[in-house]
């Protein structure tokens, strides 16, 4: 496996999101700013990585029985960890994403990983599977903040980005106002506005994989008439 | 807490803050088991009951063991641990004591332990500070609430299945639309304030 | 007090019973199926070159579902092929070359000991080839001698409830007397002691001149009943006049009750009282192709396009030729197909009756469930349909269709609701067919 | 049953080592995360009520509701308010007040400081639901916001909206989070009044 | 015959061969007739500047509903006037000093996503105009709360002209009702509130018509607005009497106009007879939970969006027994059925 | 001293756990079906729902007793799907392979229409009126495509009025050649390659007027064939594809080129 390959996976063929359809509630929860989508991006992404290291490294000892058991109690450690850490190092990053930190426990992602691919191969790929897989998260996170943001409130990199100080990690960027915040839909910052841009996102992802695969399909056949 | 602030939680948990529809919590086997009005309703007894004793026995977890030795800090893992090995003990008892309840949720047991809103629900309860009767009550009516969000979306879908959308909706997408539209429809409850 | 039922529609009626019969020459040719009834195909009785008389017998089966066909002009036998039938595919028919002298081989009318004698009036009418008139075409013999000890209401439908036709009520104008006679035989046939006439109330006139006549003496009471379509259908005339509901699947007799049509009453009249077999019948051509509508006396076997130049010619390209009434009337598909006894009329539409649109979509108004006689939900019928679900479409009865078109025509969106039960239908016979056929090979396997 | 003890332990041990691993970094982090939740809370308070002590020492002190004696459920012109917490400026100036009452659209939770003289020496929204650009104002850092909170500077118990005769100007579409707003801080300042009398 | 005549080729359908000549595009232009006198009553209260409201709400939708079904190469569909009627009502719901954008956003919601992303007219479960106005309230709560005074309460004293309080603020306000605000006035609409849903009686004229006519049946708006009375009448408010508060209630907000116009909407509402009859108490019986207890002073248009969801649930459930199901067969079956099960537990134990 | 009760806390909830995990692994024992077992080994494991079914296990279960198509996890991946169809011996089947032919050519431009026909997309709702087709040959394929909406592998399309099937989709499942009220769809093996694209058995004078495609009986081929695989019955060619071995002479002989070679 190589890491180009695993990336074009973790990033676009094999989504987590947009194509295992995995970890929807963080998804559309918490992507009302670029701050907490590259925050929970990030974290996912470090607590992935973990595991898939940690469960690659011992699954040679793993009792089948209890399996699932051990996954979990690994990933809730990775998970408490993190979110101590965010607590005391990045508390506005932790109170934003607040009850969904510890929710990363259950996010599906990362038990689908360990169970599909860690358990199979070795530290080293896992290591790389851990990173395209949450790189893959954390791009559709950030696509959702992106849009939400700009549509619900004419924001750029809201928390993040501040016009005076620039890039702020306490979460107090006020973002680049690129319009009017009165003009802007809010209702994209709220729920509905979850629901609806990650349907949006995901049609888009599989007309984008449809025509794909159309293309690949022309060109086989028209390499195959070649032939003949 | 009095009665009005039990009624209040409750009817909050159902409708005010939805768990699917405000919280976004539980969206998997939101998206994912409503596509039968049958299975929905399956799966919703089932978390409305895992739900309900998870809140129960985790207050007693948090209360009476983590927080007398201040071990705050482990309750994301006591409480995945604890609510794992519920489910699997609910899932022998139910098919030895009652096979019948179980042949009816036996099957949606396993799916509920990734779910987020029971890991949410009890997590939730330690941070609003509810008690033991507030947090069951809380667990229970959350998942009533999941109940109802699961069981009226699963009719709206049946319906979808005569709609004529786009082909690159297909699954996935139009779900998660029509759930847009559903949580549209439900923010006639925000703000609602009975007590 | 009008009788009625629950549900229907209100078509415009277009009904012109003031235009006098006009009598119309059978043409050079004629064509007759051998199929013009439900039941066992007759064989035919003549052979190519036999000269036959108008009214003699030209082809019967002896099972007991059938009716046999007579010949409607003198003439001699041309060929006995298959040729297009107006219901469908090519169909043995006889082709008879018309002499133009309408010599006559009709039977000997009953004796006044025979009008009072069940057995021997059935007789004459299985003889006779009556058929359901009212357009179903089953053996009327058959259909009298299944009810005798079952019903215990005789109900004659003059409803005639269809838009543009007008031969009942013409022939209720025209033959009171012989028509109620003719009632009277198929109830000592039916063995009841009296039959109720279920007369629109558009037809005023008609029930005036009739109750004039004394209807009692026949053993007949007039039931004036509501203008609304369909008022005519079996189930319908059943529940308007007795009360009684038919059982899903079931057939009046089930409740207790028969069903004959006006026309074929007078056929039997004919029968019984002339010894007339069925060779003609008061057919409605109208429709905007034609200048006005004909009230036309047709001998069976006359094709269409004759008709049509008869009965003054076309003045529009006509678009669509409807067999019976433009409600329960279905399209024929070339000028060349004879009527047939169940032909009540042959209307030409051109584009002003076609409401016809391309790409339909239901609006779900429900303007189909209101009107529904069978108190059926046409619009998830038709979404079910249309996703090819077996299972909701029985648990919506479609079976229980009875095809009015009630639905269709009320549907604003125009969708083609009663061609798709059909269809649905269809496709469950087509379904129990397979699987009975499945069932006795692996019987056979095992033997 | 040697199958069930080794799995038994096999748990165990994981359990254990992350048990253990987690306490550690519970005793690296934990410090961090109290000083930081209580410089937060003194800087939420400092905003309505500043105080003046020498440096290192403690800022507020807070009371225990339930000793207190004094009910935490006041009625502030036909509305429930609730009192959530309190705690006394340590150099004595004032008392820091947290309330929590219903706005137009959920829960809101406001700070109030009160001088000993009984007036509002300001007010914060540290929770709320509003409607953006509606009731939401009334926690904004933006002008708007900033000049609603500064009417309640000085105000007494009996303050009131312009619409019921009082000084303040409601926020210009939000009538309702605007009087929900007043009623609180009224309330809050009836509740220290009652301190006040009970000590 | 005339063979060299060329063969006519018919066209065939599977009967009936006639249609009655109302088709969609006639029911939708009698629900536009209705609306005529409430789109009058709007502009004689709030101006002409209305109009252009109305006119970028209605033009808007048409052009949505044609450009998404280009882009979807599905046949054009603006000629059955459907989404005329989804902007002209969306129109109505909105304050009179909307500006002219609004409706554009409101409407390329409704019509695009709510409507024609599920495959056009009838395929919808939610009502579009409704969907869009929530996507508005919910977007710009801001402009959609301002609601200019009408033209009859010029003079009045203590009047804001650009933002005077609708009937309902007052109503579950606590500063009680104004002598005003009566029962004639509000009949009338002579009263603040959205531009089509002041006047009762123009409502009324329209919504008797669409009844007279057959274009709605009776069943929704007599149950939704019974259920209200009913519900108002029993609960009452302080400060008045409970047939007095009753009567406000039904005369203020959009319910008159939910009621005949919205409710009935015929893709999104029931459309078996007892389904409708349920959907209608369910309307009002949630109209008056969010009116009482809610946090928008008026619950007409979320009440028909929730009752939306649950019209294809409501439709399954009120399936009916066929003609020639007696009441006695349905027990009957009802009485096997029971029985059967009762013998499969047996046979099991 | 927190790390010393954690360690306790957390190992006693573990042992706990592990314990009764144990103990059910033991007790509730369950044999699964091979199969089930199989089929659950290539999913995903994610437990996510996502293909309708109550969990994985649900999905495997409902695969295993063939209720449930083998490409529903889409977590797990078309790989996955592949592998679990051969579990369930679905697609690699040791019979001769067959693939769905279509014997008429009779599209739009080429064949008379008998009737313009309005009504349901539904080839069995055509057959309500006169010949029970809308093309005057009433031999012929209608064209309304109840074999597209029954093929599950988009290998069948109606090109110009006829049905057409896709050599390189077709699996030869039989659900058209099912689903057609007309029986014209045949399943042909796939080395069967030389075919009569017509099913008329109406006199050659007749199909001249109705169809300028269809086979007329003319003898031709049944002349030419060097292997004598080609007889006219009922006026219309019928290929023996015992004889036959796919030279491909007939087609190019015969004056109506109804007698196809098809490639691929
Ligand atoms: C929808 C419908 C409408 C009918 N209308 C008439 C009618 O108007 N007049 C009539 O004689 N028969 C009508 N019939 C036929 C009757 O149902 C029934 O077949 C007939 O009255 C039986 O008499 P027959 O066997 O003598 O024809 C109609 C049938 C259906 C299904
Ligand atoms: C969607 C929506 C959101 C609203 N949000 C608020 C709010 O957050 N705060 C508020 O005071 N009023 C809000 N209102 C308006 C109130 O319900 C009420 O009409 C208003 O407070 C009256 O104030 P006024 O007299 O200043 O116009 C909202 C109204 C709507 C329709
Ligand atoms: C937090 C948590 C997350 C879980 N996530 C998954 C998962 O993503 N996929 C899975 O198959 N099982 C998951 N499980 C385990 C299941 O609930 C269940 O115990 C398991 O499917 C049964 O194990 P078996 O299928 O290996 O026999 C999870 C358990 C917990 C406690
Ligand atoms: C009686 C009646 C009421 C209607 N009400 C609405 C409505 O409230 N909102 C709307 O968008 N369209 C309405 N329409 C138009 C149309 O039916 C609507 O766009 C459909 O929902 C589209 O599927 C109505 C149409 C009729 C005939
Ligand atoms: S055609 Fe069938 S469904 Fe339609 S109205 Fe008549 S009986 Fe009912
Ligand atoms: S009448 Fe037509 S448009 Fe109306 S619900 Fe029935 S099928 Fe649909
Ligand atoms: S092959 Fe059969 S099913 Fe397919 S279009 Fe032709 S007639 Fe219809
Ligand atoms: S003649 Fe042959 S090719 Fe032509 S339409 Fe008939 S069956 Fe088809
Ligand atoms: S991420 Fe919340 S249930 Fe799956």
């Amino acid at each position: 496996m190589n890491f180009k390959k695993q990336l074009k996976e973790g990033v676009i063929t094999n989504n987590p999101i947009l194509v295992q359809q995995l970890g929807m509630c963080a998804t559309m929860a918490i992507t009302t700013s670029l701050f907490n989508g590259v925050g929970m991006g990030l974290s996912v992404l470090i607590i992935l990585t973990c595991c898939n290291v940690a469960v690659s490294a011992v699954r040679k000892f793993i009792p089948d029985e209890i399996r699932l058991a051990i996954f979990v109690v690994i990933i809730a450690g990775f998970v408490t960890i993190v979110d101590l850490l965010l607590q005391a190092y990045i508390p506005a990053l932790s109170e934003s994403l607040g009850v969904f930190i510890p929710l990363i426990v259950v996010n599906c992602i990362i038990i689908g990983r360990a169970e599909a691919f860690c358990q199979k191969n070795p530290v080293g790929p896992s290591f790389v599977d851990g990173i395209t897989q949450g790189l893959g998260y954390t791009v559709v996170l950030i696509v959702m903040c992106l849009i939400r943001e700009f549509l619900g409130s004419g924001r750029f990199g809201g928390g993040l980005i501040d016009v005076a100080k620039g890039i702020t990690l306490d979460g107090t960027g006020s973002g680049i106002q690129l319009f009017n915040s009165d003009y802007g839909a809010s209702i994209l910052t709220l729920p509905v506005g979850g629901f609806l841009t990650l349907g949006f996102i995901f049609a888009a992802m599989q007309a984008a994989l449809k025509k794909a695969a159309k293309k690949k399909a022309e060109k086989a056949n028209e390499e195959e008439g070649e032939e003949a | 807490m009095t009665v009005t602030e039990y009624l209040s939680i409750a009817i909050g948990a159902i409708l005010i803050n939805n768990f699917i529809f405000s919280q976004f919590l539980g969206c998997c086997p939101f998206l994912g088991c409503s596509s039968k009005v049958e299975t929905a309703s399956g799966m919703g007894l089932a978390v409305v009951f895992v739900m309900g004793l998870a809140s129960a026995i985790c207050y007693v977890v948090n209360e009476f063991i983590l927080v007398p030795l201040g071990l705050a800090f482990l309750k994301t893992l006591a409480f995945i641990l604890v609510i794992a090995a519920l489910v699997q003990f609910v899932e022998m008892f139910l098919k030895k004591a009652v096979p019948s309840l179980y042949s009816a949720l036996g099957i949606y047991l396993p799916l509920i332990t990734t779910n987020c809103a029971v890991l949410g629900v009890v997590l939730l309860n330690v941070q609003n500070g509810y008690d033991f009767l507030g947090s069951v009550i809380y667990g229970i009516t959350g998942g009533l609430g999941f109940m109802l969000a699961i069981v009226l979306f699963a009719s709206v879908r049946e319906r979808i299945r005569f709609a004529d959308y786009p082909e690159c909706f297909e699954g996935f997408p139009i779900c998660l639309i029509s759930a847009g539209l559903v949580a549209l429809a439900f923010m006639g409850f925000s703000g609602m304030k009975i007590f | 007090m009008t009788h009625t039922f629950h549900g229907g529609v209100h078509p415009n009626y277009m009904k012109r019973p003031d235009i006098p019969i006009t009598v119309i020459a059978p043409p050079k040719q004629v064509v007759i199926p051998l199929i013009q009834h439900i039941g066992a195909p007759c064989k035919p009785l003549v052979q190519k070159g036999d000269l036959v008389k108008m009214g003699q017998k030209i082809g019967e089966n002896p099972a007991p579902v059938s009716a046999p066909v007579h010949s409607p002009v003198s003439g001699k036998v041309i060929a006995v092929e298959p040729r297009p039938h107006p219901l469908g595919d090519l169909i043995p028919s006889v082709v008879i070359e018309n002499d133009g002298l309408d010599t006559p081989e009709f039977m000997e009318p009953l004796t006044d000991a025979q009008l009072k004698d069940q057995d021997a009036i059935l007789e004459r009418i299985r003889e006779a080839g009556v058929v359901g008139m009212g357009g179903a075409m089953f053996p009327t013999a058959f259909k009298i001698k299944g009810g005798i000890g079952k019903v215990d209401k005789l109900i004659i439908n003059g409803a005639e409830c269809e838009p543009y036709l007008n031969g009942d009520h013409l022939t209720m104008l025209n033959f009171p007397e012989q028509l109620l006679k003719g009632i009277e035989l198929v109830r000592i046939a039916s063995g009841v002691e009296k039959a109720y006439y279920g007369i629109e109330v558009n037809k005023q006139d008609a029930i005036d001149l009739l109750n004039s006549l004394h209807p009692e003496q026949y053993g007949i009471e007039i039931v004036p009943e509501k203008v609304k379509y369909p008022q005519g259908g079996e189930k319908m005339q059943v529940k308007a006049v007795t009360g009684r509901e038919v059982k899903p699947g079931g057939l009046p007799s089930g409740v207790g009750a028969n069903v004959v049509s006006t026309r074929t009453c007078y056929a039997i009249y004919q029968a019984c009282y002339e010894g007339k077999p069925v060779i003609e019948r008061i057919v409605t051509v109208s429709g905007s192709a034609l200048k006005d509508t004909v009230n036309a006396l047709t001998r069976v076997g006359t094709p269409f396009g004759y008709l049509a130049e008869q009965c003054g010619g076309f003045v529009k390209t006509p678009r669509k030729i409807v067999l019976g009434g433009p409600m329960m009337g279905i399209c024929a598909t070339s000028f060349d197909a004879p009527t047939i006894k169940g032909t009540a009329g042959v209307l030409f539409f051109t584009e002003e009756e076609d409401r016809h649109e391309d790409e339909p979509t239901c609006i779900r108004c429900g303007k189909c469930i209101t009107v529904c006689p069978m108190k059926l939900e046409p619009v998830f019928m038709y979404m079910y349909y249309s996703k090819g679900d077996y299972d909701m479409l029985e648990k919506y009865h479609v079976m229980d269709c009875f095809e009015c078109g009630s639905c269709s025509y009320n549907c604003p969106a125009r969708m083609p609701l009663t061609h798709a039960f059909k269809t649905a239908k269809l496709m469950f016979q087509a379904k129990a067919a397979k699987e009975k056929a499945k069932a006795e090979a692996a019987k056979e396997a095992k033997q | 049953m040697n199958k069930i003890l080794k799995l038994t332990f096999v748990l165990f041990l994981i359990c254990a080592i992350v048990a253990g691993i987690l306490g550690a970094v519970d005793l690296i982090t934990r410090d961090r995360i109290t000083a930081y939740q209580t410089e937060k809370s003194n800087a939420a308070r400092a905003a309505v009520m500043p105080v003046n002590v020498p440096e290192g020492q403690a800022l507020y002190t807070d009371l225990d509701l339930k000793d207190l004696g004094i009910p935490t459920n006041i009625n502030a012109n036909g509305q429930k308010i609730k009192i959530l917490s309190v705690s006394e400026a340590n150099d004595g100036s004032g008392w820091v007040v947290e309330t929590e009452f219903s706005g137009a659209q959920g829960t809101i939770v406001m700070m109030v400081g009160v001088n000993q003289a009984l007036r509002c020496t300001g007010i914060s929204i540290t929770q709320h639901s509003e409607t953006s650009g509606l009731g939401a104002n009334a926690a904004s850092v933006a002008e708007v916001g900033v000049n609603f909170r500064a009417q309640f500077k000085g105000v007494d118990e009996h303050v009131q909206l312009k619409k019921a005769g009082g000084e303040i100007d409601a926020l210009s579409g939000a009538t309702i989070t605007s009087r929900s707003v007043t009623n609180a801080t009224s309330a809050a300042i009836q509740f220290v009044e009652a301190l006040q009398s009970a000590n | 015959m005339n063979e060299k005549k060329e063969r006519i080729i018919l066209d065939v359908a599977y009967q009936p061969q006639i249609r009655t000549n109302i088709d969609t595009r006639r029911l939708m232009g009698c629900v536009l007739l209705s609306l005529l006198p409430a789109v009058i009553m709007a502009v004689w209260q709030f101006g002409p500047k209305t109009l252009i409201v109305m006119g970028s709400s209605v033009l808007s939708a048409v052009f949505f509903e044609w450009a998404i079904r280009k882009f979807r190469k599905q046949s054009a569909s603006i000629g059955d006037l459907s989404a005329v009627v989804t902007g002209l009502l969306l129109a109505l719901t909105l304050p009179p000093t909307s500006p002219w954008w609004l409706p554009v956003i409101g409407t390329f919601f409704g019509i695009v996503v709510v409507k024609q992303l599920y495959g056009g007219i009838g395929k919808n479960f939610l009502n579009p105009a409704l969907a869009g106005r929530a996507f508005l309230l919910a977007s710009y709560a801001m402009l959609m709360g301002r609601f200019a005074a009408p033209a009859a309460m010029n003079g009045i004293e203590g009047v804001d002209a650009i933002s005077a309080a609708t009937p309902l603020a007052f109503l579950y306000g606590s500063e009680g009702m104004p002598a005003y605000y009566n029962v004639k006035t509000l009949f009338l609409g002579f009263v603040p509130g959205a531009m089509g849903e002041i006047s009762t009686l123009a409502l009324l004229i329209g919504g008797i018509y669409l009844i007279a006519r057959k274009v709605i049946s009776w069943r929704i708006p007599v149950s939704f607005l019974g259920t209200v009375a009913l519900l108002t009448l029993i609960f009452g408010h302080e400060g008045m009497s409970n047939v007095e508060f009753m009567l406000y209630n039904l005369l203020s907000g959009g319910l008159v106009l939910g009621a005949f116009f919205m409710a009935t909407d015929y893709a999104t509402s029931p459309v078996t007879l007892n389904g409708q009859l349920l959907y209608g108490a369910g309307c009002g019986a949630l109209t008056v939970l969010i009116r009482y207890f809610g946090g928008f002073p008026e619950g007409v248009s979320y009440a028909i969006l929730l009752m939306n969801l649950c019209a294809w649930a409501i439709d399954k459930g009120f399936h009916r027994h066929q003609f020639g199901v007696s009441k006695e067969d349905i027990a009957a079956e009802k009485a096997a059925r029971k029985a059967e099960k009762k013998a499969a537990k047996e046979a099991a134990k | 001293m927190s790390i010393v009760y954690s360690v306790l806390v957390l190992g006693a909830l573990g042992a706990i756990f592990g314990a009764l995990l144990a103990f059910a692994a033991k007790i509730f024992h369950v044999e699964v079906d091979p199969k089930q077992a199989a089929v659950r080994e290539c999913l995903a494991g994610a437990n996510c729902g996502g293909c309708g079914y109550p969990g994985c296990d649900g999905y495997a279960a409902a695969v295993a007793k063939g209720e449930a198509p083998c490409n529903k996890c889409v977590a797990s991946g078309p790989e996955a799907a592949a592998k679990i169809a051969e579990i369930m011996g679905v697609a690699a089947s040791d019979a001769e392979k067959m693939v769905a032919f279509v014997p008429c050519s009779g599209c739009k431009d080429v064949a008379e229409m008998r009737f313009n026909y309005t009504g349901p997309e539904d080839c069995r709702a055509a057959m309500l009126f006169g010949g029970k087709s809308n093309k005057l040959c009433t031999f012929a394929c209608i064209g309304m495509g109840n074999c597209v909406k029954a093929c599950k592998f988009d290998a069948m399309h109606i090109v110009n009025g006829v049905a057409k099937v896709d050599r390189s989709k077709c699996v030869g499942c039989g659900a058209c050649a099912d689903a057609c009220p007309k029986d014209i769809v045949k399943l042909l093996p796939e080395k069967q390659k030389v075919v009569v694209a017509c099913r008329s058995q109406d006199k050659g004078a007749q199909v001249m007027k109705m169809c300028k495609a269809g086979c007329i009986g003319c003898m031709k081929c049944q002349r030419e064939c060097p292997n004598d695989a080609i007889h006219v019955e009922n006026f219309l060619a019928k290929i023996d594809p015992e004889k036959c071995v796919q030279c491909g002479h007939c087609a190019e002989v015969c004056p109506r080129q109804i007698i196809k070679k098809l490639d691929a």
